[in-house]
């Protein structure tokens, strides 16, 4: 795994602004099935922004740039997921605040801070077919691989892993936050947008920091 | 599709751009925002108002700018919230010490940027936000297995009413404590004949068969409670009308006030042949209709359909609703 | 044919029940004869205004009767010209003595009952009764070859002109000369998406291939000057108000008010997209903007489209229109 | 040909309501070619309120009868149609106001009366494309088949005919007068619908006052 610095934070943000670009369309038509089918859009609207923003001014720690990353997506991104996906990543930022060389313990911390936030500001719980449907599995498989001794790239794999099989998961599950709570029952058979959109997001991190 | 706009990614810019100078009387613009402010704001002594949501459900927000309603409104890309940014700065503009309550429409989206909104600028800025969440739509379950009741056309009658009694001088508590009564006494629903179609995406929110109406509509087109063989205007005001009072019962001798809104694309003409109906089945349950309303007060572009919208009356929110307002889409003397 | 209605021979009547319903404040119905009337009327020593035309343009024109606009407006079926019978109690009903105006649209059937309606009144009633006619529409060739121009949505400049005069206590002569100095200077031009369906007929009154719009297009369908591809917002507006100035040069300096009216399933939002382009041009030629009006003030039903209206200001015309206006489509403080 | 009394002209006006019932539809479609596409729905309402109005109180000859129709015509019909036919009906009625018994001679006066009033009313000539191009020429014929000797039967015959030729002439011109003229060139090749509810009128007289 690749040393954690801020200009590898400033090259992964571009790079997920770049995904959000070419999977916009294809989020957005998950977004239309049980949503307004723009899930996608605000999303790459949202890492553009950020991206363009952190690169105007740039913080010197990793810590705090992922911080900054946090709050530009919550303050410029509008909706939900851009918003959300900002305040965990605002709040994992803040947990390592002056860090500028992060271990995999740390990413541990940063993981169950960032699950909290979203949980308190969407008052979301598992099983309710939000991204955190995928986020808590990836989370929880990240810190079982450190405990088990695995190295940050073998953990961050079985996260991403986890976080795919999560998300897939939505599938059978009626929504009971979000946009597509409205439709009750007419939300089973459908994936969650904002859990796919998450793995997206969490396999670019790990081609960005792994190269694979 | 069919529209006339110029490039689909910048009819909300435009559009405020069209606003601003067919109002500038009125209202401003708050730089580059997408955020309309009062032209006289932010009023010394006064308790700001701040609203907004998506784009697309004009007059709403903007319309309702001005003297005796709001002193600003965010405006979202079409049908997504604003920003927190943009929330902030308003909050920061409209704020002359009195403090600034927000009106925000139950979407999840809208609540969680004006509430962080809301949390940043009483952390950082140290003004005192207080905030009420509209949820008028009958059509949706209220249960924990939703994101709750959504914000439809009653918000209109909250942006009046607690524009009024902070005309009026009252305080941050008083203004709260106004349009609360007002939540709890506001009804509304919805149906569409028709769905309409987001620029940037360029295809239908919906689709419903030539002979079918849906009931419960959304203004976003999110699902409602039923789907059906087209009905006669008399029949759709019934459905809509019973789903409001079995939830909001009304007695003989209730005031209310009714608005008949329209959702883009449904013409004038029949929004009063609903009205009529509306009224006459009011009348007929001894409630007294004090306001009409008909228009358009919250579109959803160019969806086809209505909702009607209920607010039962006591003395002290039938003054605030009488009182005066000068605000491009809504005047009363 | 989706739309919110009992009926369809029903429409008229049911619309202006719904209608006396919500504005019963301002308005009342004369009997059964689909003629709305100032609540408060006739007003005594005032001139009266009567207006009126076929259904399917609301609010017009039962939207603009109250102080400061029209005493009466006479509904005729959808797109038919109300009749003599109507027309004439209108008259008698508003005159208090000190005449009545006429303000007729320029289609053969409004101008034939309208006339016929005022020589009956002058005839057998002994009422003091005079005619305007308004022909804004500049996509109509104005020689003999036609029935000359229409009468599109500038009409509403005209009731707002000539109710000030009639207010502040002009003459018949006086009112009448005031609406003929606002005719002078009034053009307007619309466009047309997509068509609208008649309630009784159940067909669409034009057709319009999926990529095309019509410029020119009056507002029951009547054909324009080009059918063209969909072109972006400005170029729209652009081909709108090169038509109205090459009819009407404007000179840098010179003051107008400026209408950009929806055509009845036209987003608000698009509306505001035009009048920023409208705005932009005549800026750029100079124009100073004193006045902007922008929504649904002459509809056809369901069309899709818009007009422009222009009306050139002077000194006497501006303080008519800015006098106050209280109707229920035409609110001025 | 019958006696024109007030009972056969009431008769009459029934009959011809009922025509513009069962052509209703038949008009309205000429009319959606060249105009609003409701001039049969306008001449079936016109004549329908006419004749309830008139049966409600008669007057007692035939003239007064006559110019009684034009007047409910001309007072509740709207639109153009209706209006116009009335103002014909009224001028013609009155030019034979008191008579009872009407005489060929008086019906030459009639149809001069009628062609006068609805050009003085409509402001259309001959040629306009209005019903005009088969009233007037059926009024001529009537008028030269009068003075030619020919009974009032034949006369009207004539008359029928002339107004059949007439509106079908109407195909070939440009309409200068009513919303047709807004088409300009495009309204050639279409027959004028006024000009042919017009000799569906007359045709309608003809069957009512001879039996054939
Ligand atoms: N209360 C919530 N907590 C966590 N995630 C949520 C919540 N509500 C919605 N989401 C996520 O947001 C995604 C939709 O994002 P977005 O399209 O921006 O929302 P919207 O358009 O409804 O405002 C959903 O797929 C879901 O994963
Ligand atoms: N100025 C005129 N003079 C005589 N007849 C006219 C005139 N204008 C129109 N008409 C006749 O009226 C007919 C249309 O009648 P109608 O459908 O009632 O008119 P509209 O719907 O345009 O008001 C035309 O076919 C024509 O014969
Ligand atoms: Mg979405
Ligand atoms: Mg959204
Ligand atoms: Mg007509
Ligand atoms: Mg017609």
């Amino acid at each position: 795994m690749k040393d954690i610095t801020p200009a590898t934070l400033l090259g992964l943000v571009e790079a997920l602004a770049d995904t959000f670009e070419k999977e916009e369309s294809y989020v957005n038509e998950l977004d239309s099935k049980v949503g307004d089918g723009e899930c996608g859009t605000n999303l790459r609207k949202a890492f553009r922004t950020a991206s363009d923003r952190l690169n105007a001014k740039p913080p010197g720690d990793a810590g705090g740039l992922i911080e900054q990353l946090g709050m530009h997506l919550i303050t410029s991104a509008g909706g939900t997921i851009g918003l959300l996906f900002g305040v965990g990543i605002h709040a994992a930022g803040r947990e390592v605040a002056g860090t500028s060389q992060l271990q995999a313990a740390d990413v541990v911390r940063m993981g169950d801070a960032a699950v909290e936030a979203i949980k308190i500001r969407g008052k979301a719980e598992v099983g309710d077919k939000t991204f955190l449907d995928a986020l808590v599995p990836a989370v929880t498989a990240f810190s079982d691989s450190v405990n088990n001794g695995a190295s940050a790239e073998e953990a961050f794999g079985n996260a991403v892993k986890a976080a795919r099989k999560g998300a897939e998961a939505t599938t059978g599950m009626v929504a009971r936050r979000g946009r597509a709570s409205y439709l009750g029952g007419r939300s089973l058979g459908h994936i969650d947008p904002g859990a796919r959109a998450l793995v997206l997001a969490l396999e670019g991190v790990e081609k960005h920091l792994t190269g694979t | 599709m069919k529209k006339l706009i110029n490039d689909p990614n910048n009819v909300v810019q435009e559009m405020l751009e069209g606003f601003a100078a067919a109002h500038s009387g009125h209202v401003r613009l708050l730089g580059d925002l997408n955020v309309v402010v009062r032209r006289d704001g932010p009023v010394n002594g006064k308790v700001g108002l701040v609203s907004g949501g998506g784009s697309g459900h004009e007059p709403a927000h903007a319309g309702y700018v001005g003297a005796g309603m709001l002193d600003a409104a965010c405006a979202g890309d079409v049908f997504a919230s604003p920003s927190v940014g943009q929330i902030l700065a308003a909050i920061k503009h409209v704020d002359s010490g009195s403090g600034v309550l927000l009106i925000i429409k139950n979407y999840t989206g809208d609540v969680l940027n004006f509430e962080l909104a809301m949390d940043l600028a009483r952390e950082n800025e140290g003004v005192s936000v207080d905030k009420v969440i509209v949820s008028d739509d009958v059509s949706v379950d209220p249960s924990a297995r939703t994101a709750g009741r959504r914000g439809i056309a009653g918000t209109i009658f909250i942006h009046k009413i607690a524009g009024a009694r902070a005309e009026a001088g009252g305080t941050l508590h008083d203004v709260k404590a106004s349009a609360e009564t007002a939540l709890k006494n506001l009804r509304s629903m919805g149906m569409a004949l028709s769905p309409c179609t987001v620029p940037a995406t360029g295809k239908p929110t919906f689709t419903l068969p030539e002979d079918e109406m849906e009931i419960g509509m959304g203004i976003h087109g999110e699902p409602g409670i039923k789907r059906t063989k087209i009905m006669g205007a008399d029949q759709v005001a019934e459905a809509l009308l019973s789903n409001i009072t079995a939830d909001m019962p009304l007695r003989e001798g209730d005031e209310v006030a009714l608005m008949t809104n329209g959702l883009g694309a449904t013409p004038v003409m029949e929004l009063y042949i609903m009205h009529r109906a509306a009224s006459a089945l009011l009348k007929d349950m001894g409630v007294a209709i004090c306001a009409g309303y008909v228009g358009e007060y919250m579109t959803s572009l160019e969806m086809s359909g209505c909702s009607l919208t209920v607010l039962r009356l006591d003395d002290g929110l039938k003054s605030l609703l009488f009182a005066p307002s000068r605000t491009p889409a809504f005047v009363q003397i």
